[in-house]
């Protein structure tokens, strides 16, 4: 494990709904080393309120040092976020935790609901490089309406996967929860499935998986503060009964590692 | 970036503890130094302090255990660690190896905990000291801290020293009506040296599920909303005591570092700062060196209680 | 701008007093209210407690008085008043004239000055209620804080409480040890409600002067930094007491004013936010109506205490 | 006094050397009433931290609801401040406080050292728009070095003034304090002096003009919090040794008032 704090520049700004953006970053350091299902975490210097760094997947990076996160405006943070320009400067600490364990050149199966997408473009492009034939790779896109998942779509697509999306409201392309159209994959027994998303969903998902014996990675969110393991702050309980911390030992989990709540 | 003043002083004694700068981390926000080994230049730093440790393992309080507040964050972590006998044998090899003079924080639920960490540990090499936590709970006492009543706190003090092979440092609790009175009992007790602050004790709430947001209900707040306090109380206690005292307590610049030194800390920890930026340690080590030579002063003992009041 | 919620109950109880709504602003935050008239809707709020009275006209402390910190500011301002004779005859008009109940804050270096305050408040119209401040030093007691001590605590409450004609509330400090005995204490006195907190005691220093950021050395903390601690005080006092609560401590949104009111307190009040935000304080009131409507609450008082812990 | 606070879009940013800036804004209720000698007090929204306002003199208002600051970055509020742009949002409370009372149709002489320049450029527009002749204005502007005077003198000649400028270094115009220029202005008896800036600055002026025999304001500073009299933090020490409170009785002065440090 590589990690890095850099200080980089926004060289994008894309405001994809009216709560939701994507920003790129020149940090060179960080993309170099990174890994599908990674997470970052953000600063903005020069003030201690918000004071602690917020943490964000990866949700794709280039060759030339770009970085990518895909985020939401939820309370303070995430809006002195979204209100920054080109240009501007943060501090980035990563690449951090584990992210998922590649399975190639078998079936995969990818469910991104909400901001649980962001992990997920990275991923597919991963896993479509490592792919003999990547129209095997399914990818499911959910969201509230419509503004959460069209403007996804072609992203995924450009690497020539099978996406299916849906919305809870039908505002595009269908209606319904994304474990909708993942019961009508009917996918077969060695598929991987990827999920990122609100829990309720990842546990249905992992419900649907454990039903027809598919192998199901999930990414989770936990409070952090220090993102490296050393404030044991991010704990999260295990099937066991245990504690796992979430920054080191995920976000990414066989979800039969985790407790689910029924 | 090394540009480390050669010429500058920066030696501290905590009593019978040289350290070879003031700057050293606190307890339970730096893990036990592995975990910073990318971001911080370790050798560096004055000393680390790692984590609490207690006679047994604990499996901390459950989730949430953190929250952010305004300039400052809660923490409930409730004392998850390995036990002193897994820490001896997993987690010193590497503190040891870095050759990084590593100070043992250790917890108890009553004096005899206390007393037999102090033992276990006797004899291990690379430990500069053991620094006594004093904020938990007596259980025997039916629950209070050890650290809000000057007799428990001298006792506790004691207990240790007598049992200890190394320096021992005494933690003080910031929730106290009079700061000075624990320290001087502490000092009597036998300790080394006091290091002050720990945590305030605060809470928070959700409001959308009328929650608190922490599982454990209350819990420490740090962080630079805490720095007056600490500060404060540095400043009252440097005046009483005649041991050195080592500030805690929201430092996140070398400014901070200086009021910390000026108001009587012989050394400082930094604690909640080393999450908001990982290489914060070792920059200020630099940055303290750069301006003890701009400063032009012969040592940074110099600052130590220098305030003008 | 003009859009409280016309159903929404806003009213709570402090003891025999009822306030048209819970939000009123903090002493020494406030001026005399007049200072405010342009920026606030003065007639929205729930009480206004005025600048701290003492017996005789006090000048105040030397400058520097105040010194911002990490989302917070140290003030030591030296209860500069102008004596409750000059209150009486020249802030109380305007307070009068605009049928604002006004809550009088006082305080004194002994238990005869408070007593005499008290007796001078007697019989004058608009006080709602007088609002002991206990934070301050007992000249007699060698200079420890009336409010640091249970029994002297105890005492000064009694002392105003026998003197005043109208309800006593008792504002606690939060530098003890454990603010539930102090709180305890202070009811069986006979106060009628209690506030807390007054300010936490904290220290600046300007490294490039080496001298203390304010004149006094010392100065009380507030604003957002210090709310987890109010909270904290607030949750624990309202299991204990059976006296209403008045909670203080860096309160600056609405989500700050439930938080206190669900951890147990039957009212606010603002203080250090009218610096940052004048309007705050009535802008709240419509806040916290148009929040009782959307949350389909009969009254305001259903959230105090409901906290589910 | 009206006071209002209002919520300003930024309208202009100039950087006038490496550290000051002058800034713009739409604040149509403070411009409208504004008086020379008054300030605002400005916060950014957002963050607890910084958490106070900051006091700024007026620097200049216009008709249209346009307000001028010029600032100089000495910490992090002003580093904030100097950081945002056109667009972005402040809330300015004011005006504030006692300015200068004008008297016109008398010689008048203004003295500015450093960012004690701000309040006399509206000072002097008022001066002049209420005078005979402009011209018996002199107004003497003092710095460190050139970027702190040079930008400025085009704004106050404008108004047909006298304006005599002078640099501690010596790169602009003539090296030397403000008051040898003062000295050697030979100013008659009832003429009305005006300064701000350093209080070292400020209390030389004040001792020239007692040897003269002219009258003498001076706009002065003090740690604010609230800046409308109800924390009582602003207190300055008068002549006889009680306290005045500089934002509802100053920022302007009658010299004699305040006690100065030999
Ligand atoms: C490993 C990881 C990866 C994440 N990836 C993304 C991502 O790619 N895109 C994205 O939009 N969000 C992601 N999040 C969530 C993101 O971190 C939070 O939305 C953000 O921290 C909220 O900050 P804020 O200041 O805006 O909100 P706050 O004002 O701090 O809080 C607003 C709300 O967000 C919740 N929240 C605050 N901090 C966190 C946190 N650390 N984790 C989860 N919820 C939180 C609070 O409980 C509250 O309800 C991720 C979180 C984790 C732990
Ligand atoms: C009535 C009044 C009018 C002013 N007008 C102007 C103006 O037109 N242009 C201008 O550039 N500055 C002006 N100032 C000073 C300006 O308010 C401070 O420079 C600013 O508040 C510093 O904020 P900061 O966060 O950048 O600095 P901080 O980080 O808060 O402090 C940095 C340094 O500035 C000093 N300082 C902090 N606050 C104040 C304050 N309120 N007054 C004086 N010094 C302070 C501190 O002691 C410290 O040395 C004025 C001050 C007052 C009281
Ligand atoms: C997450 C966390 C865990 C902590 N764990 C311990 C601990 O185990 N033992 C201890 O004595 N102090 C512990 N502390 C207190 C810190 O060492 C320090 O005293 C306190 O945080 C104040 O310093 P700061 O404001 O710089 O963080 C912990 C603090 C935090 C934030
Ligand atoms: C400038 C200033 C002056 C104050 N003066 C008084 C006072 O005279 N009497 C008193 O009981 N409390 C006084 N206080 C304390 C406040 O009323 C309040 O208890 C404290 O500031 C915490 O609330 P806050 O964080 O909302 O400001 C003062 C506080 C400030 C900031
Ligand atoms: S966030 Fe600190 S241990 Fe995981
Ligand atoms: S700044 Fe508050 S009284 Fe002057």
């Amino acid at each position: 494990m590589a990690q890095n704090q850099e200080n980089a520049i926004i060289t994008s700004v894309e405001q994809l709904s009216a709560e939701n953006f994507r920003m790129g970053f020149h940090a060179p350091k960080i993309a170099a080393v990174a890994h599908p299902g990674q997470f970052v975490m953000v600063r903005r210097m020069g003030s201690t309120d918000p004071l602690l760094r917020r943490p964000f997947c990866i949700h794709q990076v280039d060759d030339d040092g770009g970085l990518q996160l895909y985020f939401k405006v939820v309370g303070r943070g995430t809006k002195l976020l979204s209100q920054l320009t080109l240009g501007e400067e943060l501090s980035i600490l990563g690449p951090l935790g584990k992210g998922f364990a590649l399975v190639n050149n078998r079936p995969a199966c990818l469910v991104g609901g909400g901001l649980g997408i962001a992990p997920l473009l990275f991923l597919t492009r991963k896993l479509a490089e490592g792919a003999d034939d990547p129209s095997q790779i399914r990818v499911i896109l959910g969201g509230r309406s419509r503004a959460e998942v069209e403007p996804l779509v072609a992203d995924f697509e450009q690497y020539g996967v099978q996406v299916f999306s849906t919305t809870d409201d039908g505002s595009f392309v269908r209606k319904g929860f994304v474990t909708e159209v993942l019961q009508e994959q009917a996918l077969v027994a060695d598929c991987q499935v990827y999920t990122c998303g609100p829990e309720a969903m990842m546990a249905r998902v992992f419900e649907h998986c454990q039903e027809k014996g598919l192998a199901c990675q999930v990414s989770v969110e936990k409070e952090m503060a220090c993102g490296i393991g050393a404030c044991l702050g991010c704990c999260k309980t295990k099937a066991d009964g245990t504690y796992t911390h979430v920054c080191i030992n995920g976000p990414v989990y066989n979800a039969e590692e985790l407790q689910w709540k029924k | 970036m090394e540009k480390i003043s050669e010429g500058a002083d920066l030696r501290v004694d905590i009593g019978s503890l040289e350290l070879q700068n003031p700057i050293m981390t606190a307890s339970g926000t730096f893990g036990y130094a592995r975990e910073f080994s990318q971001l911080v230049k370790l050798q560096k730093l004055g000393a680390v302090v790692v984590k609490g440790i207690s006679l047994r393992p604990r499996p901390g309080n459950p989730p949430p255990r953190i929250v952010e507040t305004s300039s400052g964050m809660l923490n409930a972590i409730g004392l998850q660690n390995v036990g002193v006998d897994r820490f001896i044998s997993e987690k010193m090899p590497y503190l040891q190896e870095q050759g990084l003079p590593a100070v043992v924080n250790i917890l108890g639920d009553s004096l005899e905990e206390y007393r037999d960490i102090a033992q276990k540990l006797r004899g291990v090499k690379g430990i500069a000291a053991i620094e006594v936590n004093i904020s938990c709970p007596n259980v025997k006492k039916g629950g209070v801290a050890f650290g809000t009543n000057p007799e428990m706190a001298a006792r506790v003090t004691r207990t240790v020293k007598d049992a200890a092979d190394v320096p021992v440092m005494v933690k003080l609790s910031p929730n106290v009506t009079d700061i000075t009175e624990i320290a001087r009992a502490v000092e009597a007790g036998g300790a080394d040296s006091l290091s002050m602050i720990n945590t305030l004790i605060g809470m928070g709430i959700d409001i959308k599920t009328r929650r608190p947001s922490l599982a454990n209900i209350i819990g420490g707040l740090s962080g630079p909303a805490i720095k007056p306090v600490a500060l404060r109380m540095v400043y009252q206690v440097a005046k009483v005591v005649s041991v050195p005292i080592i500030g805690i307590g929201g430092i996140s610049s070398l400014e901070d570092v200086i009021e910390f030194l000026l108001a009587g800390a012989s050394a400082v920890q930094i604690g909640t700062a080393n999450f908001v930026d990982p290489a914060i340690s070792s920059d200020l080590v630099e940055q303290l060196a750069d301006y003890v030579q701009a400063e032009g002063l012969s040592s940074v003992r110099e600052l130590i209680g220098a305030l003008e009041a």
